[in-house]
C-alpha cells in the first residue's frame, strides 16, 4: 500500500498558511502581523507531519513559532515608543506587486511543466532516529558547520544589540 | 674573436654604469664614457685587422648570434657579422666617437648635466655600433631606434629652453616617421621569408616577387629618409642643431644620419631586385643634394650651414647607392663623417668663443685662432671637394659613377650641387675667418688667457669674452681629424678593393671637371663674399632674386606646409575627438544610463517616490546623465533588492523558456 | 604535492578575512599584513613559475568535482599564457600594497579589499571551469568598485558605479555565452578544456562569440566601449589605477586568447576582420585622445586603450607571431603603465596636481622622479630594448602576415605607434623637461621605498626588452598549442 | 481521498514564497521586512522536504537541508533583529526608508 496525503487535511493546513501570510502582510498592526506570522508557522509545522517530518515538524514550530516569533514581538515592542505606534498604513507597491508576480508566474509555468513527474508518495518513510543517524554520520561535518554559525551568529547579535555610549 | 661582441658592449656598460648613478657621482664618473669608447676602438683596429685585407664581398671573418626569442618556430637573434663594411664603420664610428669625448672632456666641462652627456653619449656609440655589427634587420631596427632615443636626449640637452626641447621632439617624431615605414618593411619582409637574417633575406631577394621587393626597398628608404634626414624628411636635422655642438659632430654630422645609408648599402639586394626602387633613391639623393645646397646657402647661423651641408651630402651618398656605386657612397659616409664632425668641432671653439652662432657676427677670426682655422680649413676643402682632400676623392667616385651609369640628368644635378657646396663653404669661409672682426668679442682675443667655458646655449656665467684656439683635448682631435681628412683620400682605390670592388684613381675627365666646379663655386663665393668687405652688395642679389631668395628663406616652406597640413589638423582632429569622446561616446553610455533609470522606475513601482523619480528622471535627461548613474544608486536596500530579484526573475524566465 | 594553484589563489582571501577583522586600534597593522601575504603569494607564484615545465601544456591541475548535478568543476591550471599574467598580478600586488601605505582611511576594509582583489585577479587567470571562472570574474568588481567609491577622487561614485555597471553589463553577456554553450549538446558542459574540442557548428559558435565580444570587449576595453576606463582612472586611488591597468584590462584580452579563441575558431576566424577593425580604430583614436588630454591620468589611461587596441590586432591575426605578441603587450602593458601610475600617483602627493599644464620641470627638482617618468614613457611609446617593443612589433608583424586582417589595418596600427611617440614626448616634454613650475617647487624626490618599488619594474621592463625570451619562452610553446588546437585556421 | 502529489506542495510553496516576496519589497518597516523573509525561507523548507520525501524518502536529504536552512535563518533573525535595534537605537526609526546613508 502506498501511504498518501490526506486532501483535506492537506487543504485545512494550505487554507491556513496562506490565510496567515496574507493576514500578515495586510494588517496595519504590527503585533498582528507577528501573530500572523505565528499562525503561519504552526501551520507549516503540521505540513511536515504530513510529510512524515515528525522531528523536523517540533524543531520546526520551537524554533519558529517559539523562539524566533516571541523574539519579534520582543523586538516591535522595544522599538515601540507608544502602543499607537504599532498601526501603520499598509505600504503598497505595484512594482512589488508586479514583480511578485511575474515571479510567482513563472515559477507556476515551471511546476505546470515538472511537478507530475512523481505522483505517488512512497511507503517508505524513515523514522527520526534514522535521521539522526544520518545527521551524525553522513552530514557530520555540516552539523558541525552549522552549529559554529549559531555560535558566530549569537556573538554578532549580542556585539550588535549591545548599548553604545554615544 | 669573440671580442667583436665587446665593441659595442663596452660603450653600453659604461651607459649601464653611468645612468643608475647620482648625478653628482655621474659628473665624476664621466672617464668611464671615455674608457669604454676608447676600449672599443681599440678592439675595432683589432677586428680591422682580422678583415684585413677584405676583398671578399659578403664574405664574413666572424659571426655570432643569441636567440632573444623564439616565436612560431623562428629564431630572432641578436647577431654579430663582422665584414668589411662593418669592420670599416666599426673605425669611422669609433675614431669620431673617441675624438668627440675627448673633446667634449672640456667644452662641455662646466655644465651642469656632464656626467648624463656622457652615459647617453656612451649609449649612443653602443648603438651605433651594434647597428653596423648588426647580422639580422630587426637588431639593426632595434640599434636604430635606439640611436633615435639617444639623438632625442641630447638634442633636448639644455631642455629648460624651448627651442632645443622643441627641436628634440621634432627630431624624434620626424625620425619616427620613416620608422613606421621602416617597420612595416620589415613585416613585409618576414611574412615574404619568414626571416630577419640578412642571408636569408638578402640571399633570397632576387627571387621575390618584382612588387614585393620594391614594396620592401621603398619601405626601408623611406626609414632610412627619416634618419638620413632625405627631402622631404630633413626637416628635423636643422633644428637638431640646439642640441651641444661635440653631440652634434658625433650624431648628425658623422654616425646616426649615416646609417640610413648603410641600411640602403646592406639591403642593396633588394633594391637591385626592384630596381625601380633604386631610381627612386637616386632622384631622392639628387633632389637632397641640391635642396640641402641651396638651403644652406641662406642660413647664417653657423651650425645650420653645417646641418643643411650634411643633409646634402647624404644626398649625394644616396645618388651614388642608386646610381650602382654603394662602394663610393659607403666611401663618401666615411670621408665626410671625418670632415663634417672635424667642421663641427671646430664650429663648436668658434661658437664657444664668441657666444654666438651667428655668422654675422663673425669675421677675422683666422688670425685669432690659427689651430682651429687650419683644420677648419682642411675640412672645408674637403667639403668643396678640393683634391687633394678627401671629400674631392669620394665624390669624383660618386661622380664617376653617376656617369657611368648614364644618369646624365643626375649628373648635372650633382655638379650642381657640388657647386653650391663650393659657394656657401667660400661664403662660411670668409665670413668667419677673413675680413674684419665684426663684434667686441670676435676683436679681443688674447690666447693665453683661460677660455670661456660655456657654450652658446649653457648659461650666463662670467665667462671670458675672448676669442682664441683652445688647448689640450679641444685641440688634438681636432688635429686628428684634420690629419684624416687631408690623407683618407688617397686609400680611395684600396678602400674599393677592401670591399671587394675593383680599385680605380680618379678618371681625369670627370676629376677635373668636379675640381673645375668646385674652383668655380669657391671662385663665385670669393667674389661676392671674400674680395674686400661691400664689393658686392649681398641685399642686391638677395632683392634680384626675392621670390627664390624668400622661398629658400622659409626653408622652401616645407616645415609650414607640414604646420599647416599635418601638425595642426592633426592637433584639431585630436581636440574634435577629445570632444566626441566625451559627448557623444560617452553621452551613450550615460544616456543609457538614465534610459535604464526610468525603465527601471516605470516598471518597479508608481508610489510617490517613484513617481517623482520619473519625473526627475525625464527632466534629467538633459542634464548632467552622471547624476543619472548615481542614481541608480538610491542607497536602500529595497531598491537594490529590486533590482536583484528582477535580475532574478529574468534569470528565471530564461531557464523555464529554454527548459521549455 | 601541494595544491599551489589553490594556494595562489586563496592565500590573499585569508588575508583579506584576517585584515577584516584587525582591531581598530592599530591602524598599521592591516598594511603590514597585506604586504605579508602579497610577498608570500608573490613567493609562491614564484615557486610556480621555477617549476613551470615550459613545453607542457597545462599544468599544476587541479581538478575536482564542485556540482557534480551540473557538471561543475573546480578545475584549475596555468599555461604559458596564464602563467606570465599570474605572475603580473601576483607581482603587483605587493607594490599596489606599498603604494597604498599611506591610507589612514579605514585601513582594515581597503587592505582587505584590495586582497580580495588578488583573489578575483588570480583565479580568473587559473580557472579553467566557466562557472568558476565566472565567480572570479564577478569577483574582481566588488573590491574595485569599493576601492574607487569609499578611497577615489571627488567623482568617485559616479565612476565607480560606471565602471560597476558597464562591466557588468558586459559580463552579463559572457553569462549567456556561457550559458548557451552548456545548454548546447554539443557542448553541454563547463569544462574549458573538454569545449575547446567539442566541434560546435560554426552558426552557433557566431553567436556565442558574439556575446562574449560584448563581455571581454567591454573589459579590455575596445572602441566604442572604454568610456569608464578614463572616469575609473582618474577617481582610483593610485593602487586600483595600477591593478586595473596592470591586470584588469588584461583580463578581457586573457579571455579572447583562453575562450574565444580555442573553443570558437571559425568563430574567431570570421570575426577577425571586425575584432582587427575595432583594434585598430583603438589604437588610433586611443592615441589620438590620449593627445588632447590635459589630466596627465587621463592621457595615460588612454594610452591603455590604444596599447591594448595593439593587443586586439594580435589576436584577431590569430597566427604564432600576432598571438606571441598580444600576450607580450599585455605582460609589458601591466609593467609599464603600472610604472606610469605609480608616478603619476608620486608626482600628485606632492602636487596635488595631475593638470599636465600645472606641473612642468620636474627634471630639475626631482630628477629621480623624473627619470623614472621619462623612462616609462619610453616604454610605454614602444622603444625597442624597452619591454614595451616586442608586443608591438611581434603584433604588427603577425597581422601582416595573417590572411586574416588587410594590410592596411597594419599601416594604419603603425601609424598608431608614430602617436604614441607623440602624446608620450608631448607628455614629458611638458611635464618632465622645461623649467619649473611653482607647483613643482620645493617637493622632494622620490623616497627609497618609491624607488624600491619601481625598481623591480625597472629592472622587468629592460629584461624582457633585450631578452625577449625572458617571457616568449613560456608564451610561444603554449601559443603554439593554441594553434595547433584550433587546426591551423 | 484527493491524492495530494508534490505539485501541490510545490504550488502552496511558490504562493506563500511569492507573498513573502512581495511583503520583503513592499514593506517599509524592517521588523516586516525579517518577517516576510522568515516566511520565504519556511516556503522554501517545506518545499525541499516536500520534494525529498516524494522523490528520495529513505536518504532524508531535505529534511537534513531544511535543519540547516533553520540554522541558518535563525541566525539570519537573531542578527537581523539585532540590527534593527542597533538601528533604532540611532535613528529612533525602523523605517528602510530613511536608511539610504549609501547613497550614491
Amino acid at each position: 500500500m502506498t501511504e498518501t496525503v490526506n486532501g483535506v487535511v492537506f487543504a485545512i493546513l494550505a487554507f491556513a498558511s496562506i490565510g496567515g501570510a496574507i493576514g500578515m502582510l495586510t494588517t496595519r498592526n504590527v503585533m498582528h502581523a507577528a501573530f500572523w506570522l505565528l499562525e503561519v508557522m504552526v501551520a507549516i509545522g503540521g505540513l511536515f507531519l504530513l510529510l512524515s517530518a515528525e522531528y523536523l515538524a517540533v524543531v520546526h514550530v520551537l524554533v519558529y513559532a517559539g523562539a524566533v516569533s516571541v523574539m519579534m514581538l520582543f523586538v516591535i515592542m522595544l522599538s515601540l515608543r507608544r502602543r499607537e505606534d504599532a498601526v501603520r498604513p499598509v505600504d503598497v507597491s505595484i512594482g512589488g506587486a508586479v514583480l511578485a508576480i511575474l515571479f510567482g508566474s513563472i515559477v507556476y509555468i515551471a511546476i505546470a511543466q515538472y511537478g507530475d513527474r512523481v505522483a505517488e508518495m512512497p511507503a517508505e518513510a524513515p523514522d527520526t532516529a534514522a535521521l539522526g543517524e544520518l545527521l551524525f554520520t553522513r552530514w557530520a561535518l555540516p552539523f558541525e558547520v552549522a552549529s559554529l554559525v549559531l555560535l558566530v551568529a549569537v556573538v554578532g547579535a549580542v556585539w550588535w544589540s549591545r548599548e553604545v555610549d554615544r | 674573436m669573440a671580442y667583436v661582441a665587446l665593441i659595442p658592449l663596452l660603450p653600453a656598460l659604461a651607459f649601464a654604469v653611468l645612468a643608475p648613478l647620482s648625478r653628482a657621482v655621474r659628473n665624476r664618473m664621466r672617464w668611464v664614457g671615455v674608457a669604454g669608447v676608447a676600449g672599443s676602438l681599440a678592439l675595432s683596429f683589432a677586428a680591422f685587422a682580422a678583415v684585413w685585407p677584405g676583398g671578399d664581398e659578403g664574405e664574413a671573418t666572424y659571426r655570432a648570434s643569441a636567440s632573444i626569442a623564439s616565436v612560431g618556430g623562428v629564431d630572432l637573434a641578436l647577431g654579430i657579422l663582422l665584414d668589411p663594411v662593418s669592420a670599416v664603420m666599426l673605425i669611422v664610428i669609433t675614431v669620431v666617437a673617441v675624438c668627440v669625448q675627448v673633446y667634449s672632456l672640456d667644452y662641455m666641462r662646466h655644465e651642469e648635466r656632464i656626467g648624463w652627456y656622457y652615459a647617453v653619449l656612451s649609449l649612443f656609440t653602443a648603438a651605433m655600433l651594434a647597428l653596423v655589427l648588426a647580422d639580422n634587420f630587426l637588431m639593426l631596427y632595434m640599434s636604430w631606434e635606439v640611436m633615435g632615443l639617444c639623438s632625442y636626449l641630447l638634442i633636448g640637452f639644455w631642455h629648460e629652453r624651448e627651442e632645443p626641447r622643441k627641436a628634440s621632439q621634432k627630431a624624434f617624431l620626424t625620425t619616427r616617421v620613416g620608422d613606421v615605414g621602416f617597420a612595416i618593411g620589415l613585416a613585409v619582409m618576414y611574412a615574404t621569408t619568414g626571416s630577419f637574417a640578412f642571408d636569408v633575406v638578402l640571399g633570397s631577394a632576387a627571387g621575390w616577387a618584382p612588387g614585393v621587393a620594391t614594396a620592401v626597398a621603398l619601405l626601408l628608404l623611406f626609414g632610412a629618409m627619416g634618419k638620413s634626414a632625405q627631402v622631404p624628411l630633413h626637416v628635423w636635422l636643422p633644428d637638431a642643431m640646439a642640441g651641444p655642438t661635440p653631440a652634434s659632430a658625433l650624431i648628425h654630422a658623422a654616425t646616426m644620419v649615416a646609417a640610413g645609408v648603410y641600411l640602403v648599402a646592406r639591403a642593396l639586394p633588394i633594391f637591385e631586385a626592384s630596381g625601380i626602387a633604386l631610381t627612386v633613391t637616386m632622384v631622392i639623393g639628387a633632389t637632397t643634394a641640391l635642396v640641402g645646397g641651396l638651403l644652406a646657402l641662406v642660413q647664417f647661423d653657423l651650425k645650420k650651414v653645417l646641418a643643411y651641408s650634411t643633409i646634402s651630402q647624404l644626398g649625394y651618398m644616396f645618388v651614388a647607392i642608386g646610381a650602382g656605386g654603394a662602394v663610393a657612397g659607403m666611401f663618401h659616409l666615411v670621408t665626410h663623417a671625418f670632415f663634417k664632425s672635424l667642421l663641427f668641432l671646430g664650429a663648436g671653439v668658434i661658437i664657444h668663443a664668441l657666444h654666438t652662432q651667428d655668422m654675422r657676427e663673425m669675421g677675422g677670426l683666422g688670425r685669432r685662432m690659427p689651430w682651429t682655422a687650419a683644420t677648419f680649413g682642411a675640412g672645408a676643402l674637403a667639403l668643396a671637394g678640393i683634391a687633394p682632400f678627401s671629400g674631392f676623392w669620394s665624390k669624383d667616385e660618386i661622380l664617376y659613377a653617376v656617369w657611368k651609369g648614364h644618369h646624365y640628368v643626375v649628373f648635372a644635378l650633382a655638379l650642381a650641387a657640388a657647386f653650391v657646396t663650393a659657394f656657401y663653404v667660400a661664403r662660411l669661409w670668409f665670413r668667419v675667418f677673413m675680413g674684419a672682426p665684426r663684434t667686441l668679442a670676435a676683436f679681443a682675443g688674447h690666447a693665453d688667457t683661460d677660455h670661456g667655458d660655456e657654450d652658446h646655449g649653457g648659461h650666463d656665467g662670467g665667462h671670458d669674452e675672448s676669442a682664441a684656439d683652445r688647448r689640450g683635448e679641444t685641440r688634438w682631435p681636432m688635429v686628428l681629424l684634420g690629419v684624416i681628412t687631408a690623407g683618407i683620400g688617397f686609400s680611395a682605390p684600396f678602400f674599393s678593393e677592401f670591399l671587394g670592388h675593383a680599385g680605380h684613381w680618379p678618371d681625369p675627365m670627370i676629376a677635373s671637371v668636379s675640381m673645375g666646379v668646385a674652383l668655380a663655386g669657391l671662385g663665385a663665393g670669393w667674389w661676392v663674399y671674400g674680395r674686400r668687405a661691400g664689393a658686392v652688395d649681398t641685399e642686391a642679389i638677395k632683392a634680384r632674386f626675392r621670390p627664390a631668395y624668400s622661398a629658400l628663406d622659409a626653408k622652401i616652406y616645407f616645415d609650414a606646409a607640414y604646420e599647416r597640413l599635418a601638425i595642426r589638423p592633426f592637433i584639431r582632429v585630436t581636440e574634435s575627438l577629445a570632444v566626441f569622446d566625451r559627448i557623444v561616446v560617452d553621452g551613450v553610455v550615460n544616456g543609457a544610463a538614465v534610459l535604464w533609470r526610468t525603465a527601471t522606475d516605470l516598471s518597479w513601482g508608481f508610489d510617490r517616490r517613484v513617481i517623482d523619480g520619473v519625473v526627475n528622471g525625464t527632466a534629467r535627461l538633459s542634464r548632467s546623465a552622471g547624476v543619472a548613474l548615481r542614481r541608480l544608486q538610491s542607497g536602500r536596500v529595497q531598491t537594490y533588492q529590486r533590482y536583484v530579484l528582477g535580475a532574478l526573475v529574468l534569470l528565471m524566465l530564461l531557464i523555464v523558456v529554454k527548459g521549455a | 604535492m601541494l595544491p599551489l594553484l589553490t594556494m595562489i589563489v586563496f592565500l590573499p582571501l585569508l588575508g583579506a578575512v584576517v585584515t577584516a577583522l584587525l582591531p581598530k586600534s592599530r591602524p598599521d597593522l592591516p598594511r603590514q599584513v597585506a604586504l605579508g601575504v602579497t610577498l608570500a603569494d608573490l613567493a609562491l607564484v614564484a615557486i610556480l613559475v621555477a617549476r613551470f615545465d615550459v613545453s607542457g601544456g597545462f599544468q599544476f591541475m587541479e581538478r575536482a568535482s564542485w556540482v557534480p548535478e551540473a557538471g561543475i568543476q573546480y578545475l584549475m591550471a596555468v599555461d604559458g599564457i596564464s602563467l606570465p599574467l599570474l605572475f603580473l598580478s601576483a607581482l603587483l600586488m605587493p607594490i599596489a600594497v606599498i603604494a597604498s601605505w599611506k591610507i589612514d582611511d579605514r585601513p582594515a576594509f581597503y587592505f582587505a579589499m584590495l586582497q580580495l582583489l588578488a583573489v578575483g585577479m588570480n583565479g580568473v587567470f587559473v580557472a579553467l571551469d566557466f562557472v568558476l571562472f565566472y565567480v572570479f570574474w564577478e569577483l574582481v568588481l566588488v573590491p574595485m568598485y569599493f576601492m574607487i567609491a569609499l578611497w577615489g577622487g571627488p567623482r568617485r561614485e559616479y565612476a565607480a558605479i560606471k565602471f560597476f555597471l558597464y562591466t557588468l553589463f558586459g559580463s552579463v553577456f559572457m553569462l549567456v555565452g556561457i550559458l548557451a554553450l552548456y545548454l548546447h549538446p554539443a557542448g553541454g558542459t563547463f569544462d574549458m578544456i573538454a569545449l575547446a574540442d567539442s566541434g560546435l557548428p560554426a552558426g552557433f559558435q557566431w553567436w556565442v562569440f558574439a556575446a562574449f565580444f560584448l563581455g571581454f570587449a567591454v573589459k579590455v576595453p575596445v572602441f566604442p566601449f572604454h568610456t569608464w576606463l578614463p572616469d575609473a582612472h582618474v577617481e582610483a586611488p593610485t593602487a586600483g589605477s595600477v591593478l586595473l591597468a596592470g591586470i584588469l584590462l588584461k583580463m578581457g584580452t586573457y579571455g579572447f586568447v583562453r575562450v574565444s579563441l580555442p573553443i570558437l575558431p571559425e568563430a574567431s576566424a570570421s570575426w577577425a576582420p571586425f575584432v582587427a577593425l575595432l583594434g585598430v580604430i583603438s589604437i588610433v583614436y586611443g592615441a589620438a585622445v590620449a593627445f588632447a588630454q590635459t589630466d596627465l591620468k587621463k592621457l595615460v589611461a588612454y594610452s591603455s586603450v590604444s596599447h591594448m587596441g595593439f593587443v586586439m590586432l594580435g589576436i584577431a591575426a590569430g597566427t604564432a607571431e600576432g598571438l606571441n605578441g598580444a600576450v607580450a603587450i599585455m605582460f609589458a602593458h601591466g609593467v609599464i603603465t603600472g610604472m606610469l601610475f605609480l608616478l603619476v600617483g608620486m608626482v600628485y602627493e606632492r602636487t596635488r596636481t595631475r593638470t599636465i599644464a600645472e606641473v612642468s620641470g620636474l627634471s630639475k627638482q626631482a630628477p629621480v622622479a623624473a627619470g623614472m617618468l621619462a623612462f616609462a614613457s619610453f616604454a610605454s611609446l614602444g622603444l625597442p630594448g624597452l619591454a614595451g617593443f616586442p608586443g608591438e612589433f611581434l603584433s604588427l608583424v603577425g597581422a601582416w602576415r595573417s590572411e586574416l586582417i588587410a594590410p592596411g589595418y597594419v599601416i594604419v596600427a603603425a601609424i598608431g605607434v608614430l602617436l604614441a611617440a607623440a602624446y608620450m614626448l608631448w607628455m614629458v616634454q611638458r611635464v618632465v623637461l622645461g623649467t619649473q613650475s611653482g607647483t613643482v617647487e620645493g617637493i622632494t624626490d622620490l623616497t627609497r621605498v618609491e624607488i624600491a618599488i619601481l625598481v623591480p619594474l625597472v629592472v622587468i621592463t629592460i629584461g624582457m626588452g633585450v631578452y625577449w625570451s625572458s617571457l616568449l619562452r613560456y608564451v610561444d610553446p603554449a601559443v603554439g598549442a593554441l594553434l595547433a588546437s584550433m587546426g591551423a585556421m | 481521498m484527493i491524492e495530494v502529489g508534490p505539485a501541490a506542495f510545490m504550488g502552496l510553496a511558490a504562493v506563500l514564497f511569492t507573498l513573502g516576496l512581495y511583503g520583503a519589497v513592499a514593506r517599509k518597516s524592517a521588523v516586516m521586512v525579517l518577517m516576510s523573509l522568515e516566511l520565504m525561507a519556511v516556503s522554501v523548507n517545506l518545499n525541499v522536504v516536500a520534494l525529498s520525501r516524494f522523490v528520495t524518502p529513505t536518504e532524508m536529504t531535505g529534511q537534513v537541508f531544511a535543519i540547516f536552512t533553520m540554522v541558518v535563518s535563525a541566525a539570519e533573525i537573531g542578527l537581523g533583529l539585532a540590527l534593527v535595534l542597533a538601528i533604532y537605537r540611532q535613528t529612533r526609526s525602523i523605517e528602510l526608508t530613511t536608511m539610504d546613508s549609501l547613497k550614491g
